[in-house]
Order: structure tokens, then C-alpha cells, then sequence
């Protein structure tokens, strides 16, 4: 550790504006900040925006939602070590009208096959997010190349989350969300969720401290301190309890 | 000084007529101030149609700003101008052209100046073409009409203003010391200009420092000091004979000490 | 910054192979930026010149408008563009959203009150010399607006300049009404936001250097027009 | 649009209320923009009127490069300067990096171009009529430049308040550098994003109209103050 | 016309030094081109310390050009221009002090531009004061010491550039046509002021249209006639006893049909 003075009691953590633009943190960080008295300074950008800077050093703990990319972080060394916080699920929103019939489906891949059968449109984050990936995978699975149809029904929106959203009700484009950003946000127009409950729709969030001896300025101590308490039984019941419109957003998954 | 509330309600009919023209331009107790100091201090002028009138006095009285005045570009703090018996209006300002004490030059060649004065006044082609070709010989300026006004030498623009203001065929010509910056050659062929317009029927209303000037060019001359006419008359006996103090000191080349000087002293080493 | 000369090669070999992507995207940027100018300049430079050449009840209260709309949020201007054009506003017939028309019309709505309040000022300012003389000559008010404007037309450049480069640096509106689709709508500066969001900050950052230097060829042209022009004047 | 109207009283509700994270964040924009153009007019001032005023080798060069600066796009000057600041970056021991300071350098490096160019032509314009007088009189060049200025004052406070939209609209920027750290560094135009990205596009808009308004203000009080100056030179 | 690869190599201590005081300022078959002409053609001239000098010759013929390039604010295409035998640089010019055609004002108060021109040369506080109630009283001006300079009136505008410039205290003054738009009582008193300065040790080169000014003023005339000179000697032989064509239609007002004009109808009318 370093010398902490009073002004500096604070960390930065980086991480993706799924769970800023769901409101978690404001929830989340002022029961840690009453706790310890320790202030949580977020940096919500894209998940790989996010990594870059935590490998700089421009932050003390990473919290995003890629786990290749994650696990690829500690094992260079620029990570101490990394712990599974939550999860949730990734859903598919569209149009009340649904062009392709895919409401109601519990089976992703063959709804992305519909879609791209009747080459409904679908609006896709395009900017190498954690659920841009998850995405790709599935249109893998589903044995589809959907980049040829870059331009055409499928568009590429190389936004974050919410801007894809705003992009998929403007064009009544099926969109690929996570459920957490999806619930509270606040421009959803005749969208409603179409496609849930498939297993391969698991998106599971990773906290990691920024390893201190690559970058010795990191706050080790109270950046631990902020995972522990995320990972102990009241960070874990204050995820459960995070709640929009009645709706729980995060599953704990600690340990 | 006249009574300003008579003034206020004279209308132009119910004044005597001086003998010559009937009133082109009637100006009643004009007054303006600026920068919170009076500079005409109730002006009563009679502009008659076809005469020449001469306006004179020191460097400062208060010529070009009435001269702006009667053109319609400031308006009056009190009193009234009438253009043949009506209130002045823009159409007005289009029987009336002026050339200014610093000649304003557009910002194109000499040809281009004259171009867009014509074209204001709705000519063009080839009419335009014949206009500026003799406005350009008239001022000499035949050989520069490509290059920029900007460039020209001080006498050059006089003479350019000139005959852009003239092209336009006024009623009325303003003319604010038009040969100050000239040679004696083209004030010459300038006096003879602005004689030539006149005996062509346009009215002359002109300010000049020159006593010989106003000699040959005058019929009327109107002198103003510290924003009040001092004297006015026919231009010989004005200017031979002046009945008023400020003449007299301005004829001798003096300086007129008179009730509105403020100090003796701020003119004493002039 | 080692990584950052590797990526400005690796950009720049992107461009000297003519890489159909990077030139499909700098051309995009490059005909709605010019667009966008162009319309700004057409509705921009009257109406700016109206207001510093004309007396009327209310002209500060408008020039005041003008200057704070130099001000306008990008982010503000596409959403309000988004909301007109978006499939329940009122313009959706139009079917406008997420296309370079969309682009424009934004980029137009932000850089018209730059041109407007920057001519305003350099009209104004030409005005004080000429108006005694316009309305000696009895000169019309549409006449003496584009006499003004041709006569002030390369201080105007300069402020044609700072439209353009309002424009051409523009990203928070163009990303929200254009979408920043891939081959629809993707220009230099979503492309260069979104490489910033996957963390390749060193490409990011090259291909600002591209739209720099693009930037920079565009002036070099304009003023090398108006030297030429200046000189053909004087010949 | 009804549901804007909402917002918008909404927001005002809060404006009102002095609702005190509003009033911090509309304090913290007003804090970064008004510092941020004041060393710009500082740096851009002065480089702009030497650029306009004196002939020296290079000279239409550097009025290029100065304009096409102008087309400095936002995103590329924020990840700039977090190159810079960043923890490995260079100037990483000021430790600057999601602190209004860093807000500030991003927009001063973003609107000195502007006020600089913008200056050049404002001061090459009067030049041409001084310019001989002050040869004349044998000026130095630091006082020609400052009479110019100071001459030319009303001129350039158009260009100040191009600058100062610039930078009070601006996001791109501070948003890389500042990090729109709640308490810390969240401004109005990040904050407009951020309640973008959410989806609260009625709420987003309504706070960019209270900028706007706030633009506005400024934009008032400084031609308020300007019009008072003439008054008193002409009394 | 001299053989230019002569002058060029002529230092001015190997030429010939006029009766009275030694040469201040040497000019050198001066050539100067804009706009694709040549617009001065070759000009020698010296002007002794000490002495007066007027600068004649029709509207155009390079007047105003010529004090340009004597004051330094133009670069010569050809020849050369010595200041007390060195070639002219910035500090010649801090000796030197013009009063242009066209008076240029700063934005800003009579009283401001005083100031500002005497804190160019250095002075401030109580001998800046000192001059500038001087000045203003010179110029008739105290009461108008808080005006904005541009408002003042063409006569005012044109005292107050002179005495910014006489206030300066140059070794050598160059006037250009200054009292063009002044009154009478004025142009005596500035007349009266150039021979006083003149008296004080100032060299001044005056440019005028006044045949009556160049006699009362005039030691040494220069008479210029499109860019060359047509004549030069003492004021009163070349005024009332011309030996040049140029001269001789000047002084009778007409206009000079020389080599050099373009073609008759460009000036018949005139
Ligand atoms: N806007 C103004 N504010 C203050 N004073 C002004 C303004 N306009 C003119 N004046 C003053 O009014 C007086 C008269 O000016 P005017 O130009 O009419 O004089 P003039 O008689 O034409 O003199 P000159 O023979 O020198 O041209 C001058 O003293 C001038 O300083
Ligand atoms: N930059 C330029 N380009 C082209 N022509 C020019 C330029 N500058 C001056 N001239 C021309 O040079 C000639 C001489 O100009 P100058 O001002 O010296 O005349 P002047 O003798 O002072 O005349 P005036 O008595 O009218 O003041 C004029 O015909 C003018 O048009
Ligand atoms: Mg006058
Ligand atoms: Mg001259």
C-alpha cells in the first residue's frame, strides 16, 4: 500500500456502461462508500476501452463482462487475480410487429436463423463489446456470416449498448441486449422482449484488482477492499437486491 | 433663433417663396445632437430648385452633418426637412445623390464601382456600358477602370465619387468638398462638371473652404458656425461684403473668438 | 508511443493501398461534412448577413441567439434530429434515420448558427463603412447584403473554415441520427469513437491524424483558391 | 413530443429546487468551460493577432494550419491528452487523468485553434487599415498587436463566444479525459449522453435545452456588458 | 533619365551636396511597380536637412507613392534610398514622422491616440501630459478630447493626425496635402506651425495643390508628372517662371497632353 490521504481516499474502477446505465452502482457504491468511507470513482466505457485503460493503470479495479478477455488480462500479469461477481442474461428485443414470428422462442440460434431468413432488420453493437462477442458466437452456432450482410439488414452500429438500443427502436431492428440495460432503459417505444430463458444467453460479470507491482500507484488495499465486499454476503444480497420496475437485474454468483 | 413650436407646424406652403425655383428642399429648425452635445442648433435652409448653394464655415461647424441631415442619412433630433413639400422619405434619397467628404469606395476595380452604382438604379447592359464609359472619361480615370478604387490616389477616388454620384443623373447633388484633394487642372474641369449639371437643371448644394471656389461656383451661400447659420445670401455679397463677425474673422483667415468659444485659449495657437 | 507510430503506418499503408473500407469511409465523411457546409453557408451567411446589415426590433436579441446557438450540444442537436426522423416522430415518413441524409441535416442544424454568428460579426463590421454610402445610393436590402458578402468573401472563407471544421470533427450527433453503421453511415469520426471504445486508442488515434491532414488538405485548397483569386484581381 | 414537455419541466423542477447533484454538475460545466476559454483567448489571442499582423516566413502556412486545427475532432484531443496523462503516459506524476484539470487542457487544446483563427482574420482585417500609421509611427510589435487588440475588442468577443460554444457543447473530449465520474467529473454534455445511452432521450433533451438557456445566459450578460462599454466610450 | 548601374553604386558622399544644409535623405533613381505598372519611373532627389520641400504635380503622379517610399513604409523595385548617407532602416523611419492623405485614426479617443503615439516613442506620465495639452490646444481640440476619434469632422480628423505626428518631435516631417480640408483661419495656422517646426530644425516635405501654399511655405519645389520628375528648384523659379511644359500647364490649370498620356479623350473632358 501508499500512503492514502484524506482527499485521495477514493478508487477508480473501470467498467462498461451496461452497469452504469442500469443504475447499480448508484445503488451499489454509496452502501460501500457508508461502510468504509471509501468513494467509488466508475469510468463506464466499451468493455475493451475499459481493459486498455486498466492496463495502463488509469484505474484500480476492473469490472466488465468478457471473460476470455478477463481471464487474457491476469494471465499477462497486468491483473492480480479474477472473481466472478453476477450474472445475467442477454435477451433479444424487437418489434411488437415482429417480422420474423420469433416471440415467445426459447431457442436463440434458430430465432437469429429466422431473422436472418426473412432479413428482418437486426442492429448489432459491432464495437467488439463483451456483447458483441457473446452475439457473434451465436450467429456462429447458427452457422450464419451475418457481416455480408453488413449494410443491409444487419447493421453494425459500433455504439455502446444503449445507443444500439435507441438505433434498434429508431429502425425496428431486433437487438441483442443485455436484460439488465434493457429493463431500465428508458426508450423502449412498442419493443418488448422477445427471445429469453436459452442457457447460452448467460453473461456473467468478473471483478479484478489491477496488479500494484506492474503499476505501483494502484490502491491495493482499498481496491481489495471494494472486491471483498462485493464478493462477501452483503455485496452479494445488495446485487440481489437491486431491483427495476420489481425486477431483479443481477444474480449474485460469488464464490 | 426662431420660435420651434411655429416651426413645428409651418408646413413648406405657408412660408414665403424666395424669389427663383420654388423650394426642392425646405429645412426647418433643424437640430442634432451626438455624444450628448448639440451640433446644429436650429437650422433653417432653403434649398431652391436649380440653384447652387454653397455651404461654408470652420472645421467643425457642422456642414457635412448637415449635409447628411438634408440627405436623409441621420435623422433630426427636432425639426423637419421637407423634399417638395412632403416629409422626406427614401424616394427622396433616390432623387438625391452625394459625395462624400472621404470618398467611399467599394471594394472592387474601378469599373466595378461604377457598375454596381448604375445597376442600384435598375440599368444595365448597354445603356450601363455608355453610362460608365463617359463617367469614366470624365474623370480621367478611363486607363485605371481595372484597377482596384482602393489603389487609387487620393484625387483619382474624389474625382471616381464624383462621377459615380453624377452617373446617376440626381435631382439633387450634395457635393462635401469635392476638390479638396484635386489639381488645379481637374478642380477645374470639376467646377466645370458641377456648372454643366446645373445649367442641366440639377441642383447643387456644395461645401468648400475655397473663397475663390465660391466665387465662381456660388449663387447662395449658407455659413454656418458652431452649428447655427451665421449668415446667408447671395455668395458675392456674403462673401465681399459679410455682415456677421464669423464671416469677417473666416474671410481675413482668423479665428472667431465668438460666444460659443469655449477658451481663448484652445484656439489661441492655432 | 511507440504503438502509436505503428498504427499511423499501418493507417497510412491503409490509405496508400487505397483500402476500400478507410476510403469508403473518408469519402462518406467527406461528402456529408461538405454537404452540410454548404447548406449551412446557403441558409448561414444571408441570414447572418441580414442581421448585421439591417435595423429591425429585436436584432441584438437575435444576434444574442445566434451566439449562444454556437453552443448547441451535438449530442442535443441528434437527438432532436433523432426524435423528428425516428420511426414514431413526426417525420418518419421521410424513412430518413440512419442514413447520410440524417448526418447532414444534423451537421446543418449545428453549423448554421456558427456561420450565421461569425458572418454576422464580419458583415456588421463591413457595414459601419459602407452603410452611409448604400443608403446614399438607395440600395435595396437584398442588394447590399450580397454586395457585402461578395465584398467580405475572403474573410468569409475563414469562417466557412470554422464550419468545416466544426463539421468535419462532429461526432456526437452524427453517431446518434446516422448510427455509425458499418458501409451505411460509418464516417471518420464514429469510426474513430468506436476504435476508441474497443481500446485500439493507438488506430484510434491515427486516423485522427488522417481526418487532421484531410482537414488539412481541404484549407490548403481553399486558400490556395482564394490566393489565386486575390491575385487574379490584381492582375 | 408530450413527454418532453414532462422532462423539460421536470429538469426546470429541479433547476428551480436547486437540485443540488444538478446545480454541482451545471457548476462543474460552467467551471471547466468558462477556465478552458479563458487560457484559450489567452494563447489564441495573442497567436492568432501575431499570425494576422506580421509577415514572416511560413506565414499562410501556419494561418492553414492554424484553420484547419479547427477540425481538431473532439474524440482525437481527449485520447491525446490521456495518452499523456494516463498512468503511463508521460505527464502521469501531475496524476491529472479524470480530474476537471484534465477536462480543461482537452478544451483548451480543442478551442485555441478556434480562437486563434478566428483572431487572424479579425486582426489581418484591421491591419490592413493600420498598418501603414503604425509603421509610421514605428510600433513595436508587441504594441501593435495588443492595440489591435484591444481596438478590434468587440470584434473578438464573437470570437470568444465561438470558443466558449465550442467548449460548453463539447463532450467527445472530457467525456475520454474526465471519465464522467459521478461527483468528479460529470458535466451537462456528459451527463446528456450518459441519459442518452440510458434511453432517456425526453430527459437528455430537456438538459440540453437548460445549456442552451445557460449558453444563452452567458451569451447575454457578455453583450449586456459590451453594449454598456460602447455607451460609456461614447459618453 | 540617369544611367541606373551608375546610382546604384553611387554612395551619396561622392555626389555633389546642394548649397545649405548637408543631404538628410538621398533618393536614388527610386522605381516602383503595382498592378503591373510602373508607377514610379526613376526619381532623384535629396532633401537637405533643415530645409522645405514640396512635392507638386497633378492628381496620380506618384506624390503620395514617393513619401511612401522616402518614409520606408514601401520597398523600392529600383534604385536606392539613403538616410544621412545610410541605407534606410527602422530607425530612420523613428526620426521620421508622416501625416498621411487619408488620415488613420485609432478606434478610439482623440485623447487615446495622442497617448498612444507618444507611448510608442517612450513617454509617459507628466511629459506625456505635458505634450498631449500641447497638442490638443495646437489643434484646437481641447474641448473635443474625449470624443472617439472617428467622429471628429474631415477638418478636425486632419489637425489631429498632424499634431500626432508633430508631437512625436521627428527630425523630418512628411505632410501629405495636410490641409487639404481645412479652413482658412486653420491653414494659416498650420502653415504657420510647418514654418515654426521648420524653424525649430524639423526638415519637412510637404505635399500640396496650392500654388499659394507652395509659394508661402516652399524653398525647394519637386514637381512630379507621372512618375518622374518634370522639373525642380527653388519654389519661387519654378512657380512663377516654369521651364517645363508639365509645370507651365499646371500653373494655368489646364491638363499636360504629354508623352505619357494614354490617348486625348481620356482627359478632353475633364
Ligand atoms: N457621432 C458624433 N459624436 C460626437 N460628435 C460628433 C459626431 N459626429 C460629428 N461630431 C462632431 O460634430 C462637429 C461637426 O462635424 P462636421 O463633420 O459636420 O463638421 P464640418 O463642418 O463638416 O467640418 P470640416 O470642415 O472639418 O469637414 C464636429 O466637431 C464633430 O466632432
Ligand atoms: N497598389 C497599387 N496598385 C496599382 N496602382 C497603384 C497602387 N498604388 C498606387 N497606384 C497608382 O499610382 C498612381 C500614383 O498614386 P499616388 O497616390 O502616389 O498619387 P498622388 O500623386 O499622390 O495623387 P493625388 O494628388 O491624387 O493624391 C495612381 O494612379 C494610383 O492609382
Ligand atoms: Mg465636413
Ligand atoms: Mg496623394
Amino acid at each position: 500500500g501508499q500512503v492514502t490521504f484524506a482527499q485521495d481516499k477514493f478508487i477508480i474502477v473501470q467498467s462498461t456502461t451496461s452497469t452504469q446505465n442500469s443504475g447499480l452502482f448508484d445503488y451499489l457504491l454509496p452502501i460501500f462508500t457508508d461502510k468504509t468511507g471509501i468513494e467509488v470513482r466508475v469510468v463506464a466505457v466499451g468493455t475493451g476501452q475499459a481493459i486498455k485503460n486498466a492496463a495502463n493503470g488509469d484505474g484500480d479495479v476492473l469490472f466488465v463482462h468478457s471473460k476470455p478477455s478477463e481471464e487474457k488480462f491476469v494471465a499477462d500479469g497486468l491483473g492480480v487475480s479474477r472473481a466472478d461477481v453476477m450474472y445475467n442474461d442477454f435477451v433479444i428485443v424487437g418489434p411488437t410487429s415482429d417480422p420474423a414470428g420469433v416471440a415467445g422462442s426459447e431457442d436463440v440460434v434458430a430465432s437469429l436463423k429466422k431473422i436472418a431468413e426473412a432479413k428482418a432488420p437486426f442492429a448489432s453493437r459491432g464495437d467488439d463489446s463483451g456483447t458483441h462477442k457473446a452475439e457473434l458466437r451465436l450467429w456462429k452456432a447458427a452457422g450464419i456470416d451475418p457481416s455480408e450482410a453488413s449494410g443491409d439488414w444487419y447493421s453494425e452500429t459500433g455504439s455502446g449498448m444503449g445507443a444500439t438500443l435507441n438505433a434498434g427502436t429508431g429502425m425496428g431492428a431486433y437487438v441483442l441486449t443485455d436484460r439488465a440495460t434493457w429493463i431500465s432503459f428508458g426508450n423502449k417505444g412498442d419493443f418488448e422482449v422477445l427471445v429469453e430463458g436459452d442457457p447460452v444467453l448467460f453473461n456473467q460479470y468478473g471483478v479484478i484488482l489491477v496488479n500494484p507491482q506492474v503499476h505501483e500507484h494502484v490502491k491495493a488495499e482499498m481496491g481489495q477492499e471494494f472486491i471483498d465486499w462485493l464478493l462477501s454476503d452483503e455485496g452479494q444480497s445488495a446485487i440481489a437486491d437491486y431491483k427495476v420496475d420489481g425486477q431483479q437485474l443481477f444474480f449474485p454468483n460469488a464464490g | 433663433m426662431r420660435d420651434a413650436a411655429f416651426d413645428m407646424t409651418a408646413s413648406p406652403s405657408t412660408l414665403p417663396q424666395p424669389n427663383g425655383g420654388e423650394p426642392l428642399l425646405d429645412v426647418r429648425d433643424l437640430r442634432f445632437s451626438a455624444g450628448g452635445e448639440q451640433l446644429l442648433k436650429g437650422v433653417d435652409l432653403t434649398i431652391r430648385k436649380g440653384s447652387r448653394t454653397l455651404i461654408m464655415g470652420p472645421n467643425g461647424a457642422g456642414k457635412s452633418l448637415l449635409l447628411r441631415l438634408m440627405h436623409g442619412l441621420l435623422q433630426p433630433e427636432h425639426g423637419r426637412i421637407f423634399w417638395q413639400g412632403a416629409p422626406m422619405g427614401r424616394q427622396a434619397r433616390l432623387a438625391q445623390a452625394m459625395v462624400f467628404q472621404r470618398p467611399v469606395l467599394l471594394r472592387r476595380s474601378v469599373l466595378a464601382n461604377l457598375k454596381f452604382a448604375l445597376s442600384v438604379r435598375g440599368l444595365s447592359g448597354k445603356a450601363r456600358a455608355g453610362r460608365i464609359e463617359t463617367a469614366l472619361a470624365t474623370a480621367g480615370l478611363s486607363h485605371l477602370a481595372r484597377r482596384p478604387a482602393r489603389v487609387l490616389s487620393g484625387g483619382e477616388q474624389q474625382r471616381l465619387s464624383l462621377v459615380r454620384a453624377l452617373a446617376c443623373e440626381p435631382e439633387l447633388l450634395f457635393l462635401d468638398e469635392p476638390t479638396a484633394n484635386l489639381d488645379p487642372a481637374s478642380t477645374v474641369a470639376i467646377e466645370n462638371l458641377v456648372l454643366e449639371a446645373n445649367a442641366r437643371g440639377i441642383t447643387i448644394v456644395l461645401v468648400t473652404h475655397d473663397a475663390g471656389q465660391a466665387k465662381r461656383l456660388g449663387e447662395e451661400v449658407v455659413f454656418l458656425q458652431d452649428g447655427q447659420v451665421a449668415e446667408k445670401g447671395p455668395a458675392g455679397e456674403v462673401l465681399t461684403n459679410p455682415q456677421s463677425e464669423p464671416v469677417r474673422a473666416w474671410r481675413d483667415g482668423r479665428i472667431y473668438l465668438g460666444p460659443n468659444t469655449r477658451t481663448i485659449r484652445d484656439h489661441a495657437s492655432l | 508511443m511507440s504503438s502509436f507510430w505503428d498504427a499511423l503506418g499501418g493507417a497510412f499503408g491503409l490509405v496508400v493501398a487505397l483500402d476500400p473500407d478507410l476510403m469508403e469511409i473518408i469519402g462518406l465523411s467527406m461528402q456529408v461534412t461538405l454537404t452540410a457546409v454548404l447548406f449551412a453557408c446557403l441558409i448561414g451567411l444571408p441570414l447572418g448577413a441580414a442581421v448585421g446589415t439591417f435595423h429591425f426590433p429585436g436584432r441584438s436579441l437575435v444576434a444574442v441567439i445566434l451566439n449562444a446557438l454556437m453552443g448547441l450540444p451535438p449530442v442535443v442537436v441528434g437527438l432532436l434530429v433523432y426524435l423528428l426522423l425516428s420511426a414514431s416522430g413526426p417525420l418518419a415518413p421521410l424513412r430518413l434515420l440512419y442514413t447520410p441524409a440524417a448526418m447532414v441535416i444534423a451537421q446543418v442544424i449545428l453549423v448554421t448558427p456558427i456561420v450565421a454568428a461569425l458572418t454576422r460579426q464580419v458583415i456588421e463590421d463591413l457595414n459601419r463603412e459602407y452603410s452611409e454610402q448604400f443608403a446614399s445610393m438607395g440600395v435595396g436590402r437584398l442588394d447590399r447584403m450580397t454586395a457585402m458578402l461578395w465584398d467580405a468573401r475572403y474573410s468569409l472563407l475563414t469562417v466557412a473554415l470554422a464550419g468545416f471544421g466544426r463539421a468535419v470533427a462532429e461526432v456526437g450527433a452524427v453517431i446518434i441520427v446516422g448510427g455509425n453503421i458499418n458501409h451505411v453511415t460509418r464516417v471518420m469520426t464514429t469510426t474513430i469513437a468506436l476504435e476508441t471504445s474497443k481500446g485500439n486508442l493507438q488506430l484510434a488515434l491515427a486516423l485522427g491524424v488522417i481526418l487532421l491532414l484531410i482537414a488539412f488538405a481541404v484549407n490548403s485548397c481553399v486558400m490556395a483558391l482564394r490566393a489565386s483569386a486575390v491575385r487574379a484581381a490584381y492582375a
